[in-house]
C-alpha cells in the first residue's frame, strides 16, 4: 500500500467545562482522547460510534475546525494544525466537510447557486464569467437540475438539500471529504439515493472519505476500512470483512448484535449491554468500556488497554485478546 | 447581491427573493396592512397636511381664542387663537422625526457596539457589556430626567433641544439593542452554515457581510419599529414634563402640557386630547405593525 | 383471530394550513388484536404518528379528525365525551413518544410524574402510588428505583427516561400501549435494551402494542403484524413473516431493498427515485405512481383499492388486483 | 454585581458633578462671599475626586447627604415619602400580576378566539398609551365629569379624618393612580404570559400529560403553568424599580406625595443629594432585583439547581 493520505497520531481534543467564579474550567470533556489511524488515498474510511463517542469532534479536529489539545494530523505531508493561515486556507480546496444536518448547513438567505459559487470565487477556481456554468455542471453531477440555482434552501426537501451541500463541497474539487452522518436525518428511501451519490462521486473523482456514522449497515456498504469509537478512543479498527466477520472487541460485538436486521425469521443471540455510556467528562479508569463489558476482569478496571495489531489489517484495544 | 446573474434565455424559474416573500406574507396580514395605512396617514397628515391647511402655525387670531371645534376649526383653536389641527400637524412632524431619528441613532450605536461585542468577544465585549449593564441598571425615565435637567442647566438654545432629545433617547436606548444584537450574532456564529463558510474558506468580508449580517436584518427591522414607538413615547413624556422639546417648537408631548392648567384641562379638552390621541394611535399602529413584521420575519422571536 | 381491542375504520385526519388541506391520514382502517404487536411503518410524513395520536384524540391544532370511527371494545372513541376520553387515556390505552428527553415535565420529579397517573385513574393514596411507582421502576429494569423516583428528568439519560416513560405507561395495566417511534432517538445499544424490555412486557401480560417506526429492522424484531403507510394511506399489510418473505407493493419492496443490511452487502443500493408527494396536492391516481418502476397507465387514474389474498395479505396496488395482468409474477420479477 | 454598583455610583456622581449650578446658586440674594462660605461648609469646594470618595464613604455609613431644600437628611426625607410610593407600587404589582396571569393564561388556552383577539388589542393599547395622557383622561372622566373620584392628592384638602375613615379616604385617592399604573404595566406582562403559555402548551410533555389521561385543568394548571411562570420570575427583577420610576409621572399627575414627586421637586430646586440618592436607590433596587430573581429562579427550576451544584 502506498503512503497514507491522512495520518492521525495520538490526537486529543479536550473541551473545558466552564463553571465556578470567572468561568474557570472546572473539568475537561475528553471528546477525543488519543486517537491514531491512517487513511489511504482513494479509500472510504468509516468511523462508527454512538452519541458521545467523540466521532464528530474527531472529524472536525482533522479539518482544524477547532484547535487540537495535542497530537498531530498530517495530510499529504502537511501538518494541518501547524500551517500558517495562508497555507491553511489553501487546504480548503483539498479537504472538505459535509455536515449532518442539511437544514442548518445552508444559509437560509443565500440562493443555492450563490452558495455553490461563493467558494469557487473565494479560491479563484472560477471567474465571474464562467462560474454559472461550473455551478450548473456540479449540480447536474449531484442530480439537481440547473433551474434550481435561483431558489432558496427552504424550497427544498432534506434529500435535495443534502445534494446541494455535497455539490458545494465537491465544487472545490477536493481530494478528501469528511462526511459527518450525512444521511442520518434523511428518510430511508432518500438515504439510498444519497449513499449512491457518494459512491458515484468517489468513483468519478477518486475521492477519499472519512465517513462518520452510527449506522453500521451504511458503513459496511460504503467503507472498506472501519474504526469503532467508544468514549473518545478507537477500540477496534479493521477492514470491512474482518470487522464484520471476526469482530474482536466486546463493544464491537455488542454493537453488531444490537443492529436490528430486517428479517423476522433470523434468530440471533443478542448481546444486550447494560447501562449507559458514561460521561466523557468523567470517563472510567482503565478500559473505558469496562463498566458495560460483560467480560470485564480486574485488569480492565486498572489498566488502559493498548491499541495493538492482532492480525494484518486488524487492530484492537482489549486486554482479553 | 446575487453572484449568478440570470441568463435571459435560460428560462430558469427564479424564485422571489426572501424579502419579496416576506413582504407578500405581510401583505396578507390584515392588521398589518391596516396599521401601515394609519401610519401612512399620520405621515401625510404631519408632513403634507400643513401645506394644505388654510391656517399657519403662528396665525394668532385673538378673535377666536379657545374656540371649541366647529366646521372652520375642526379641532378648535388654542389660547392664542391658533388652529389646533394645524398645530397638531406641525407637532407631528417633530414627534415623528424625533422618534425616527432616535431610533436610527440608537440602532446604529446599538448594532455597531453589539456586533463588535458579539463578533470579537473577549475584553472588548466585557467593556461594552459592562457599560451597557450600568446604563441599564438605572431605570430609563429617571436617567432621562436627570440628563434633561442637566442640559437645561447648560442653557441649550431651544432650537437645539430637539437634537439633544434625540441624542438622549438613543443614549438610553442603545444598551438594550446592543445586547439583543450581540446575542443574535453569538447564536448565528454557532450556526452550521457559518461553520460551513469557515470550512469552505470564504473570506472574512464575505462571511460578515453576506452570511452574518443579512441574518440579523429581521431582528433589526423588528427592533427598529419597536424602538421608534418607544422613542415617540419617551419624547412625549419628557416634553410633557418640560424637559424635552420646548416651546416655541411644539411636539405632541408638549402640546399636552396645557393640561397642567386646571381651567384648560377641565374646560378646553380639545387642546390636549387630540395630541394625546395622536400619540396613542401612532404608537399603536407602529407596535401592531412591528408585531406583524416579527411574525413574518422571525416567528421564533415572538413575545420576547 | 380473536376479538380485536381496537378497530379503526376509515380514519381521516386533516391539517388545515394557510387555506390548504393536508391529508395527513386518509381512509385508514386496521385493528389491533389482543396480546399482539402491530407495527405501522413508513417514512416521515406518511401519517403514522398522526394515526397514533388520533387514536387518543391527541392531534393538535391545526389538525382535525375529519371522519371515520375508532372502536375500542365497540365504543367509538371519537364520540366519547371529555370525561370518558380522559378515563381512557393512560388507563386503558397509554402512549409513549419519540423524544424521552422532552416528553417528561422538567420541573417535576420522576416519582411525581409516575404517581400522578395512578392517582388519576386508581383509588390509591399518595403513599401507595409512590410505592407502586417504585415497583414499576424496578419492573422496567432500572437500578436504584428510590433514587430515580426523586430525580428530575434532566438528571437521567435518554435510555433511562424512555424506561421511565414505559413505566408510566404501564402503571394502570393498559390493554393497549401505543409506542410512537420509542427507540428512534436512542443509540443502537440502548435501542436494543428498550426493544428487549418491550418484548418482555408483551410476553408477561396480554397487553397489545401499536408500535410506530420508520425502521424495518425494528419491525422485524418486534412485530407480529405489519402495516405499511405511504402518503397518509395504508398501502400494504400482512403478518410479519409474510410481509418480509413476500413484500408486494413496489414501495415496500423498494424500502426493503434500499436499506443496507449487515452481512448482505451489494455493490449498489436500490433507491426509490424522487420525493414523497406534497400531502396537500396529492395526485388523482396512486400516490406512489410517480416514483414507481412498475407504474402503469391505470395507476394514474384512480387510487387502487386494497385487495386481500387468502392469507390476509392486503395490498393497495393495481398489480395485485384481479383481472389486471398477472401482477404477482411480473412484480416479483426483479 | 458589586463592580456594577460601583460603576453606577461613579456615573451618577459625576453626572451630578457636571451640573453647572447647585442649590445655592439659584438663590440670588446670597452674596458671593456668603456663597463661598456655604459651599465650604457643605464641602462643595473640594476637588471632584475627593468629594466622590467622601460621598462614597458617607454612603457606606448610611449618610446620603442633606437636603437643603427640605432642611433634613436625605434618608429621613426619603423615609417619609417612600412608603406612600411603596404602597401604590405594591398594590399595582399585585393587580398587574394577578390580572396578567389570569388573562394571559386564559387567552393562551383559547388562542384565536374573540376573547384572545380582544386581549391582544388591549395589550397593544397598554403598550402604546403615554402614561400622563391616560392619567389625565381618567381624571377628566372620573374626577371632573363624573365627580366620583378625587382628582389628586392623598387625602381631601383640609380633611381631618382619622381611623377607618382616613384609610378609606386614602384608598379612594389610590384608585386612579393604581388603575393607571396597572393598566400601563399589565400589557407587556400579559403578553409575556400568553406567549410563554403558548410555547409551553406546544411542548412534548404536555402531550404526555394529556396522554396520561389527566384532566385538561390539571394539564394546564399543574404541568403548563409552572413551566410558563418560571421564566417570569426574572421579570420580577425589573418590576419593583420599574414601578417606582414609572410612578414619577403618575405621582406628578395625581399629586401623590411619593418619591416620584420629590424627585421632580428636587430637580427644579437643584436639590441634588436627594436626586442622587433616589437614582442610586433605583439602580440598587434593579441590581438587587436581578440578584433575587437569579436566586429565586435557581430555587424554582430544578435544571438550574443542578448546574449550580456542578459548577460550584
Amino acid at each position: 500500500m502506498d503512503r497514507p493520505l491522512l495520518k492521525i497520531t495520538d490526537l486529543k481534543k479536550y473541551f473545558p467545562v466552564k463553571g465556578g467564579l470567572f468561568g474557570r474550567p472546572v473539568g475537561w470533556v475528553r471528546a477525543v482522547d488519543g486517537v491514531s489511524f491512517e487513511i489511504f488515498r482513494g479509500e472510504a474510511f468509516g468511523l462508527v460510534g454512538e452519541s458521545g463517542s467523540g466521532k464528530t469532534t474527531l472529524g472536525q479536529t482533522v479539518l482544524r475546525m477547532h484547535g487540537r489539545t495535542s497530537g498531530q494530523v498530517m495530510f499529504d505531508g502537511l501538518d494541518i494544525h501547524s500551517l500558517p493561515p495562508k497555507e491553511f486556507h489553501k487546504t480548503h480546496t483539498r479537504m472538505q466537510y459535509i455536515f449532518q444536518d442539511p437544514y442548518s448547513s445552508l444559509n437560509p438567505r443565500i440562493r443555492i447557486g450563490d452558495a455553490i459559487a461563493e467558494p469557487l470565487l473565494a479560491h479563484r477556481l472560477a471567474t465571474r464569467a464562467d462560474v454559472g456554468e461550473q455551478v450548473e455542471n456540479i449540480l447536474a453531477q449531484c442530480g439537481m437540475a440547473a433551474r434550481f440555482m435561483d431558489r432558496y434552501p427552504h424550497e427544498f426537501s432534506g434529500g435535495q438539500r443534502q445534494r446541494i451541500v455535497i455539490a458545494r463541497a465537491i465544487a472545490l474539487n477536493p481530494e478528501f471529504i469528511v462526511a459527518d452522518e450525512p444521511v442520518s436525518s434523511l428518510d430511508v428511501s432518500i438515504q439510498a439515493q444519497i449513499i449512491n451519490l457518494f459512491s458515484d462521486l468517489q468513483e468519478e473523482r477518486k475521492l477519499t472519505y472519512l465517513f462518520i456514522s452510527h449506522d453500521l449497515g451504511i458503513v459496511e456498504h460504503l467503507c472498506s476500512r472501519i474504526a469503532i469509537m467508544y468514549l473518545g478512543s478507537v477500540v477496534e479498527l479493521a477492514t470491512r470483512s474482518e470487522l464484520f466477520l471476526n469482530p474482536i472487541h466486546p463493544y464491537t460485538k455488542a454493537l453488531l448484535s444490537a443492529v436490528p436486521i430486517p428479517d423476522p425469521e433470523r434468530k440471533r443471540s443478542r448481546i444486550v449491554l447494560n447501562g449507559d455510556i458514561p460521561s466523557p467528562e468523567n470517563p472510567p479508569l482503565g478500559c473505558r468500556f469496562h463498566t458495560r463489558c460483560p467480560y470485564a476482569k480486574d485488569i480492565c478496571r486498572e489498566k488502559v488497554p493498548e491499541f495493538r495489531k492482532v492480525k494484518d489489517h486488524h487492530q484492537v484495544a482489549c486486554h482479553l485478546f | 447581491m446575487s453572484i449568478l446573474k440570470r441568463k435571459a434565455s435560460s428560462g430558469r424559474k427564479r424564485s422571489k427573493s426572501i424579502w419579496e416573500q416576506s413582504f407578500r406574507r405581510l401583505f396578507k396580514n390584515r392588521s398589518a396592512v391596516f396599521s401601515a395605512c394609519i401610519l401612512g396617514f399620520m405621515f401625510l397628515f404631519s408632513f403634507v397636511g400643513p401645506l394644505i391647511s388654510p391656517y399657519s402655525s403662528n396665525g394668532i387670531d385673538v378673535t377666536v381664542m379657545k374656540h371649541p371645534p366647529d366646521f372652520t376649526h375642526w379641532l378648535g383653536t388654542d389660547i392664542y387663537g391658533r388652529d389646533v389641527m394645524t398645530r397638531l400637524m406641525l407637532a407631528g412632524r417633530i414627534s415623528l422625526t424625533v422618534g425616527l431619528a432616535s431610533m436610527v441613532l440608537s440602532l446604529l450605536l446599538g448594532s455597531l457596539l453589539g456586533a463588535v461585542s458579539g463578533y470579537y468577544g473577549g475584553i472588548v465585549d466585557s467593556i461594552i457589556m459592562r457599560i451597557a449593564d450600568i446604563l441599564m441598571s438605572i431605570p430609563s425615565l429617571p436617567l432621562l430626567i436627570i440628563i434633561a435637567a442637566m442640559l437645561s442647566e447648560f442653557k441649550v438654545p431651544t432650537d437645539y433641544r430637539l437634537y439633544i432629545v434625540m441624542l438622549m433617547l438613543s443614549l438610553v436606548g442603545w444598551p438594550g439593542l446592543a445586547r439583543l444584537i450581540r446575542g443574535q450574532i453569538l447564536s448565528l456564529r454557532e450556526q452550521m452554515y457559518m461553520k460551513a463558510a469557515d470550512v469552505l474558506g470564504l473570506g472574512t468580508w464575505r462571511k460578515i457581510f453576506h452570511h452574518l449580517l443579512p441574518n440579523t436584518y429581521p431582528l433589526l427591522i423588528v427592533v427598529a419599529t419597536l424602538s421608534t414607538a418607544s422613542g415617540i413615547l419617551s419624547e412625549s413624556t419628557l416634553s410633557f414634563l418640560g424637559l424635552g422639546v420646548v416651546e416655541p417648537t411644539s411636539s405632541w408631548g408638549n402640546m399636552i402640557t396645557i393640561a397642567n392648567n386646571l381651567i384648560d384641562f377641565q374646560k378646553h379638552p380639545w387642546l390636549w386630547i387630540p395630541p394625546g390621541a395622536a400619540i396613542f394611535i401612532t404608537v399603536v399602529a407602529i407596535n401592531v405593525l412591528g408585531d406583524a413584521v416579527r411574525d413574518v420575519l422571525d416567528p421564533k422571536m415572538k413575545g420576547r | 383471530m380473536e376479538e380485536p381491542i381496537i378497530t379503526v375504520r376509515n380514519l381521516q385526519t386533516f391539517f388545515h394550513l394557510e387555506g390548504r388541506v393536508s391529508k395527513a391520514v386518509d381512509n385508514v382502517s386496521f385493528s389491533v388484536p389482543k396480546g399482539k404487536v402491530i407495527c405501522i411503518v413508513g417514512e416521515s410524513g406518511c401519517g403514522k404518528s398522526v394515526t397514533a395520536l388520533s387514536l387518543l384524540r391527541l392531534v393538535d391544532f391545526p389538525g382535525r379528525i375529519a371522519g371515520g370511527e375508532i372502536l375500542f371494545h365497540n365504543r367509538d372513541i371519537l364520540k366519547m365525551n371529555t370525561k370518558e376520553i380522559h378515563n381512557l387515556r393512560g388507563d386503558k390505552i397509554s402512549m409513549i413518544f419519540q423524544e424521552p428527553m422532552t416528553s417528561l415535565n422538567p420541573v417535576f420529579t420522576i416519582g411525581r410524574q409516575i404517581s400522578e397517573t395512578l392517582l388519576e385513574h386508581t383509588l390509591c393514596d399518595r403513599k401507595e402510588a409512590w410505592e407502586k411507582g417504585v415497583e414499576l421502576i424496578k419492573k422496567v429494569g432500572l437500578p436504584r428505583a428510590e433514587k430515580i423516583m426523586d430525580s428530575y428528568p434532566h438528571e437521567l439519560s435518554g435510555g433511562m427516561l424512555q424506561r421511565v416513560m414505559i413505566a408510566i405507561a404501564l402503571s394502570c395495566q393498559p390493554e393497549l400501549l401505543i409506542a410512537d417511534e420509542p427507540t428512534t432517538a436512542l443509540d443502537v445499544t440502548i435501542q436494543a435494551q428498550v426493544l428487549d424490555l418491550l418484548r418482555q412486557l408483551r410476553d408477561q401480560s396480554d397487553m397489545s402494542i401499536l408500535f410506530i417506526t420508520h425502521d424495518l429492522g425494528v419491525v422485524a424484531e418486534i412485530a407480529d403484524y405489519v402495516i405499511v403507510m405511504y402518503a397518509g394511506r395504508i398501502i400494504e399489510e400482512a403478518p410479519v413473516t409474510e410481509l418480509f418473505r413476500h413484500p408486494r407493493h413496489p414501495y415496500t419492496r423498494g424500502l426493503l431493498k434500499s436499506r443496507p443490511v449487515i452481512g448482505q452487502r451489494r455493490d449498489r443500493l436500490y433507491s426509490i427515485k424522487g420525493q414523497v408527494p406534497d400531502l396537500s396536492e396529492l395526485p388523482q391516481g396512486c400516490y406512489f405512481a410517480d416514483r414507481c418502476e412498475s407504474c402503469m397507465e391505470a395507476c394514474r387514474k384512480e387510487y387502487p383499492e386494497s385487495v386481500s389474498d387468502a392469507g390476509g395479505h392486503k395490498t393497495a396496488c393495481l398489480l395485485y388486483k384481479e383481472g389486471v395482468a398477472n401482477g404477482s409474477t411480473t412484480a416479483e420479477d426483479y | 454585581m458589586i463592580p456594577i454598583l460601583f460603576g453606577i455610583s461613579l456615573l451618577i456622581f459625576f453626572l451630578f458633578a457636571l451640573m453647572p449650578g447647585d442649590y445655592f446658586s439659584s438663590n440670588r440674594r446670597l452674596s458671593p462671599q456668603r456663597l463661598e462660605e456655604l459651599r465650604a461648609l457643605y464641602g462643595m469646594n473640594k476637588p471632584l475626586i475627593v468629594r466622590y470618595f467622601i460621598w462614597l464613604k458617607n454612603v457606606f455609613h448610611g449618610d446620603f447627604g442633606f437636603s437643603l431644600q427640605h432642611m433634613q437628611p436625605v434618608t429621613t426625607l426619603i423615609n417619609q415619602y417612600i412608603w406612600n410610593s411603596f404602597i401604590v407600587a405594591l398594590a399595582t404589582l399585585f393587580f398587574t400580576w394577578t390580572i396578567a396571569l389570569v388573562i394571559g393564561i386564559y387567552s393562551a388556552t383559547k388562542q384565536y378566539s374573540i376573547f384572545d383577539r380582544l386581549v391582544t388589542l388591549g395589550v397593544f393599547a397598554s403598550l402604546s398609551v403615554p402614561s400622563f395622557f391616560i392619567g389625565l383622561l381618567l381624571i377628566k372622566l372620573f374626577g371632573v365629569d363624573l365627580h366620583i373620584l378625587p382628582i389628586g392628592g392623598m387625602i381631601d384638602t383640609g380633611s381631618t379624618t382619622t381611623g377607618l375613615a382616613y384609610v378609606l379616604e386614602v384608598l379612594r385617592h389610590m384608585i386612579l393612580p393604581i388603575t393607571v399604573l396597572t393598566f400601563l404595566s399589565v400589557g407587556s406582562l400579559t403578553r409575556y404570559f400568553r406567549t410563554g403559555m403558548l410555547e409551553v402548551l406546544r411542548m412534548d410533555f404536555i402531550r404526555t400529560a394529556r396522554a396520561k389521561g389527566l384532566k385538561e385543568r390539571t394539564v394546564i394548571f399543574r404541568h403548563a403553568l409552572r413551566n410558563a411562570i418560571l421564566p417570569a420570575i426574572t421579570l420580577l427583577a425589573f418590576e419593583l424599580p420599574g414601578l417606582f420610576s414609572g410612578a414619577i409621572i403618575t405621582e406628578q399627575i395625581f399629586s401623590w406625595p411619593g418619591i416620584g414627586r420629590i424627585q421632580l421637586d428636587a430637580l427644579s430646586a437643584r436639590d441634588y443629594p436627594v436626586l442622587m440618592t433616589l437614582t442610586m436607590l433605583l439602580a440598587f433596587l434593579t441590581i438587587l432585583g436581578n440578584f433575587l430573581a437569579d436566586v429565586l429562579y435557581a430555587a424554582a427550576d430544578p435544571r438550574i439547581r443542578l448546574t449550580k451544584k456542578e459548577g460550584g
